[in-house]
């Protein structure tokens, strides 16, 4: 199977016209001793043949039954528009829409997820989509060293270990000094050559940080240091007070509406304050009215700062992103509206901290922090093999074994509850926990 | 035509009803919660009608042109057809519901190896990761590879070579690496002059060469051989960007021209959908002695079957969290198994067919500045009658339910439309935009001023981009 | 704007590849098949690229008019909002590829059952049918049940009412059970006179009555009560066209005004989509007596279960193959598990709502033959200033981008436009055919002949039925 | 979860310019004593839990990883473009195009369906779908007596049992009197008071027809009779003689590009002779000129004959039909085109033909019959019920035994196979049979 329209016929008129007798004509620039014969690959398939053999590849993964799992990607119900709106081909299969006036659609699209981006952040603007949280994070660390002219980092304990190495990759790149600060140290650790101070809340371990401390001790203690705040889950917002409620720069967070798909795709907000805009990486997009008319209409804008236009001088060399799960995102975001939006956080908030609450009355089960938490918690385990052995038996996907990332941490895994957990899911999950402790 | 925002739809109580019921005893959420982080305001975001939402986004998608609605010749962008079977296999439930960090993903495993064995073979690299998100993250992480590369041998290089002709992303993506560059301009036929690489080269300092090949005028350069046997002579590496390497599929291979390490796109090459800009992928592939520099994690045979590494000590680190743009992994995977080895070769050839098609159908008119056989794309430079420009066509082309090519770019054409039909377009489409290009070039002499006013059939007419730069309006 | 058809496409050669490959040996097929049965000219359906039958039909939706685009005011059709979340019900995998004759089908078979009894409950019936493809095979089934009970009964009875307000189906339906029709005309509140139905009904050969109501010009027969208890009396039947429940959900049954058989249009009440004209469901319920004359398979509950039911002696035989349009029903019980007991009540309620708001809003400059309080819909009688008609009316709204309401039906109004919205039509969008319509009437006082020439703005202009009809070209 | 837009305020401005105080009062005209407090039916479901109810559902259907079965509804199939094309809601959410100028597009889609079918089956006029193939054989026993002012309808023996009890309802309706024939008796059967003669072929057992015999005895026997061919599965007629070379004057069959989604919706394809074509049942699409230009486009017509128009003297009271479905079949039909169709035809004839050989050489399994079959064959087993438990334990969806609709064909099964049964799939399928047979 493949895609080419022409047949032989159409192939010869077209050659002809060309002034070539045959399609190796068309490569003789290519040195003779590069000419492969063929590829070593199968012949192609029919369509029902590659639906047969993709579906028997993609059963090869188990699909549980319900996830008690979380660590950076979640399981949310997505409302059915969502898939309706990204299937809509004029969508999903047109490109950045560099000629404005043949894609207001998309266009509008877009500047109405900035426009929700900043209504449900509260800070002042936003770009339209980086590809994650973790490479938002390090973006945002590289764009702290811009607006200060300084290039040291620091990130507090309590990032997703996934999100510290995807900074530490980018700053390394940039020869940008990286550090991660226990939260008993950051006063000490603080000082003006900091150029920005990252932290996540809720953090991997599902606790809210105490933003208000945070922000008043660097704003203290590091003078110009960029603050940038950034989360996983950003259903959260539902019931969190906004991050522009707090003295923050830049705020990040992976998307909303899409679903977990080993990971990805998935996007990165990033959003920032009025006056950090033309520091921003990505696109933007924003209004404007005809040259010869009266008529408003949307475009690319802001792109001096891009690297089709500055090259080596660019902010990043971000370009094409993730706009079809930007899409999703808004859809997601409409859709929920503000009662929905709230009914999620309510409902997480609520079921995982039942589940922590039931799970520390099981004996030999101790939760390790008292903080709040929203959607997720650490807790000790008598047996974390048993207890996840278990899980998967009862067709549960287990909670992640913090070993997973920190091999001396054997004993306490990380759980994580959604909306999308019943209570039937929830007692069965219960039941098994405390089964594993016998 | 009033704009109409989506959040002028809302009603004060309407009930969408999307989430499950609440089936636990809730608390107080300031029992959960402190003042300090307890949202008290509502968020601004109305509840609006689902039928409004549908109407709504049904609606913008029909003001929006895609490949869909015909041809879509942004050149060095490759927007061919985007089969409907690619997006049935990426939504199994099997992939679409997993999580990353489940243990049961044998099969997810197995489609990364599999699809980057697949890529090996087609570009003759020796490994590939897949978890960069797209091409600049792709060119980001190739580059970060040559750093660590001499970070760990110990040789101080500060400089990467780029031709001119290069895209944007490619000087930009080596500054983020710590680089400099050196700038080489194109000669005459669009090619690297070997004299100043050589040149360049002896420096001593020159960490190696970036290069599209076929380059954005869409020359293959002749001189491939001698140009990486260069940059190798002085210990450089060669970077392939893989932007346009959809006219070469099953014809040649990157990795037997010498390259080191390459990026892909797998949504240009490998036919995922744009998405308006993304979500897409930047694969890169390495020659076996960069294998350890790979980013993490990565997937591996051993003896007992396929595992996960994540630890190499050389690794260049981790580029975003889990395993990449997955779902994009599939699409692709499905579309080099449709096409296997002959359909790859087919798309490859009737690439460089088409675009040489249009090119000798348009040549009479419109000056091409490299004017030979081209592979997939080839660039006008339209100084055009009457003082029309190539932003005035494209719009005429707009007018005409056609998409514009990539304008303003090269850089090193000063009016270019850069023109790439890619081979999934047929015949008829493509005699229909050679018939549209050559009334606008009448209508160059006959009605100039009409052009330089267009677009006049679309939603709007030509917009500001610099009323919107300098007053920018970025949410209502 | 030339029409180009799908078969002007294709290529001669194309390879489009959707069939498995064919995995065992083959034998000549002479030996399968004699020369009188085995095909040897080519069947003349071009092969297509892929490519082009995606844009193809891309292109064609674009041309149509739908609910998704805007209001969609039909008259007796009810287009509402068709929720996304019934055609992903609809395509579970588990209902949409099971065999009609697998035995593993308790889902299934649960499911009809479910719809049944809900359907039972909201029209005031004992049992339904779900088996009937449509509303005009619900029809029919309704009017054989008819003459299954008077023949088991050895009553002859050979006509049945019907009143000059009633849908086309109505007397076509009822001729298609060997009954003759009798017209009763309607009063001048659009009632249904009770003198005229005691004196048809006293002929003693009629079977009954067909009725809609509330009728095709909206209005609820307020002698409901004494019309049944009129045709009871004489040993009749009373049969109620389920066209236009809509408005009355929740609020009053059917069953309990006294109908003996009903049929329901899935695709308007019960928000299944229209699909351009089908596929539909017309169930058909029925009170406890003529329970026995339903169609077979029917789901009946028993000691052990659910069980299916086939060779009841009295059943008016079958309808068509297997258990009808499953998928329909899969669509309609979503859309009443979404709603519940409330959710049904407010459809209902705010059909009504929007109907009065519209006619209200338009009855001083329009003529509303039957100006009261009106349910799910009113008819407009559109003769009007300077000739303008009703047909170009209809087309300066298509000119709007809105939709028409029905024209010339019933037939009781001569320049009728039957206006339903729906209760998924919020306010905006009826403030904005208000508006349309205003200006509309303003128009056949301002320039006539724009009207009576019109649609302007679409892709054809008026078309000739007439021509169509007389020289008929029915293919390519 | 409802769909009403309106709130509360809304709701109030409108009822006040209604000119009434409350909803209650809009239903004044309904007699008090049949308003309803409530319906006794559950509340609504959110979106998430209908989703979860109506999978779990659903699952309590066994869904087999290959099927042997066909009888009336088969396993092809489907490429993915048809799913794509009828999800386009511009499509799905229309109705039949009454207001052509704004309908363009379905009304071209309906126009190429009717020229695909004529050039499938050399018929010369088609309409624009009824039902399934089963009432659309009723329908041309209808149409028929229309045709030829008679009315006793002929039935061969060998129709499928649902089919034949459909036109007998139907025909009870109209007073028409119905007969099964079987092929030995026909001759004697046949006279000049026949308004039609109707057949299947493959017939429900599998078998083809000897159709120039058939319509050369009917021509012989029966002035004026009408000869109506169907046919459950059309995709034979990538191998099969067209309907249109045979001596016939009706074609009808189910339609393609469908699951099987327990039996419908799908379509009934209706295709007739110029000559009948004004006796025809069913909406057809004709093109026609604009009155006002020269432009060309498309219009229902021929509606003289319906209900809508003709009310009682209508040839049938069928209006909407199965419009998607068409499309659906349009689709299919253009995807696969002439190589396409022949390929299936062809894998269907070669596969069921190769097991059908296989089966016979298994001791204790006997074919009854020897005429050339299409995709399904009857054989006769040594012990039927240890041979459908097997195969349920196989996870293959078995076969259907004779018995479901001839209680004393006790020994036998229908046997059905399509391209859709890998060669695996096949051989696991004979390994059953033989099992069984032990």
């Amino acid at each position: 199977m493949d895609y080419v329209p022409h047949d032989k016929k159409t192939m010869e008129t077209m050659l002809a016209k060309i002034g070539v007798s045959s399609m190796e004509e068309l490569y003789e620039d290519i040195p003779k001793s590069l000419l492969l014969e063929k590829l070593n690959l199968p012949e192609g398939l029919s369509e029902a043949d590659l639906l047969k053999r993709m579906t028997v590849l993609s059963k090869k993964n188990h699909l549980y039954r319900t996830a008690f799992i979380g660590a950076g990607s979640y399981y949310h119900f997505i409302p059915s528009l969502v898939d309706y709106v990204i299937s809509r081909s004029e969508f999903f299969t047109a490109y950045t829409p560099y000629q404005a006036e043949a894609s207001q659609g998309f266009l509008q699209a877009i500047y109405e997820y900035q426009s929700a981006i900043t209504r449900l952040t509260k800070m002042d603007v936003t770009n339209a989509s980086m590809y994650d949280v973790a490479s938002a994070f390090a973006e945002a660390a590289t764009m702290c060293t811009f607006a200060t002219r300084k290039s040291r980092i620091l990130m507090l304990e309590g990032m997703h270990p996934e999100y510290i190495e995807t900074v530490n990759t980018y700053c390394w790149g940039r020869n940008i000094q990286t550090e991660i600060v226990p939260l008993t140290k950051l006063e000490e650790s603080l000082n003006d050559d900091c150029a920005g101070f990252l932290f996540q809340s809720p953090n991997f371990y599902g606790e809210i940080e105490d933003i208000s401390y945070l922000t008043k001790i660097v704003r203290e203690k590091a003078k110009k240091c960029k603050i940038v705040y950034g989360m996983p889950d950003p259903t959260c917002l539902g019931i969190l007070k906004a991050p522009g409620d707090y003295d923050i720069d830049i705020f990040v967070s992976e998307g909303m509406g899409l679903p977990p798909s080993f990971g990805g795709p998935n996007l990165g907000i990033f959003a920032t304050t009025s006056k950090l805009m033309r520091k921003m990486p990505g696109r933007v997009i924003g209004v404007t009215k005809e040259i010869n008319g009266e008529g408003e209409g949307f475009v690319l804008t802001l792109q001096a700062r891009e690297q089709h236009i500055r090259r080596e001088k660019a902010l990043s060399n971000i370009c094409s992103n993730q706009s079809l799960c930007m899409l999703a995102c808004l859809v997601y975001m409409v859709c929920l509206g503000k009662t929905g939006l709230k009914q999620v956080g309510t409902q997480n908030i609520q079921k995982a901290n039942y589940v922590k609450r039931e799970m520390a009355k099981i004996p030999g089960y101790n939760l390790k922090e008292s903080r709040a938490t929203y959607n997720e918690f650490v807790i000790e385990c008598p047996n974390v093999d048993k207890f996840i052995g278990k899980c998967k038996e009862n067709d549960i996907l287990p909670p992640l074994p913090l070993s997973h990332y920190f091999p001396e941490r054997s004993s306490e895994v990380l759980v994580c509850v959604t909306e999308q957990n019943s209570k039937e899911d929830i007692e069965l999950f219960l039941r098994v926990a405390k089964e594993a402790a016998l | 035509n009033k704009i109409q925002l989506i959040f002028e739809k809302g009603y004060e109580t309407t009930k969408n009803n999307f989430v499950p019921q609440m089936d636990i005893d809730e608390i107080p959420l300031t029992e959960l919660l402190t003042s300090d982080n307890l949202r008290t305001d509502e968020i601004n975001i109305p509840d609006i009608p689902e039928f409004e939402i549908v109407r709504h986004f049904t609606n913008l998608s029909q003001k929006n042109y895609a490949v869909d609605s015909g041809i879509y010749p942004l050149g060095s962008c490759t927007m061919k057809y985007n089969p409907r079977i690619n997006e049935k296999t990426a939504r199994l439930p099997h992939f679409a519901n997993i999580h990353p960090l489940q243990e049961e993903n044998e099969g997810a495993i197995e489609l990364i190896y599999n699809l980057g064995k697949d890529l090996c073979e087609i570009c003759g690299m020796d490994a590939f990761t897949l978890n960069p998100a797209a091409g600049a993250q792709g060119e980001l992480t190739g580059i970060l590879i040559f750093k660590k590369y001499f970070e760990v041998r110990g040789e101080k290089k500060t400089k990467i070579i780029v031709p001119d002709s290069a895209h944007g992303t490619n000087p930009a993506s080596s500054v983020m690496a710590g680089f400099d560059i050196i700038e080489i301009k194109s000669d005459e036929n669009g090619e690297l002059p070997l004299d100043q690489l050589e040149f360049a080269m002896q420096e001593g300092d020159v960490a190696g060469l970036m290069l599209t090949n076929p380059n954005t005028v869409g020359m293959f350069d002749r001189n491939i051989l001698q140009i990486t046997e260069i940059v190798h002579k002085y210990g450089g590496l060669c970077y392939y960007d893989g932007a346009n390497l959809n006219p070469i599929l099953g014809m040649c291979r990157p990795g037997d021209m010498g390259f080191d390490i390459i990026h892909l796109n797998l949504h240009k090459t490998f036919s995922t959908p744009h998405g308006g800009g993304g979500p897409g992928a930047g694969p890169v592939g390495v020659k076996a002695d960069l294998i350890p520099y790979l980013p993490c994690p990565q997937v591996i045979s051993t003896e007992k079957g396929l595992a996960c590494m994540d630890n190499e000590e050389t690794t260049i680190g981790r580029l975003r969290s889990f395993w990449g743009n997955f779902g994009v992994l599939v699409r692709a995977y499905t579309y080099i198994l449709a096409l296997g080895a002959e359909g790859l070769r087919r798309a490859g050839q009737n690439a460089v067919l088409n675009a040489n098609y249009l090119r000798v159908s348009l040549h009479e008119k419109y000056a091409v500045p490299y004017d030979r056989i081209c592979m997939h794309e080839f660039v006008i430079d339209a100084h055009l009658p009457n003082g029309v420009n190539a932003e005035d066509v494209a719009k005429a082309l707009l007018d005409r339910k056609l998409y514009a090519p990539t304008s303003y770019f090269p850089l090193i054409v000063h009016e270019a439309l850069m023109v790439e039909p890619t081979e999934t377009e047929n015949k008829r489409e493509l005699d229909r935009f050679i018939e549209a290009m050559l009334e606008i070039y009448e209508e160059t002499i006959n009605n100039p001023e009409h052009l330089k006013s267009g677009p006049h059939n679309l939603d709007v007419g030509r917009l500001d981009a610099t009323l919107a730069a300098r007053k920018p309006h970025l949410k209502d």
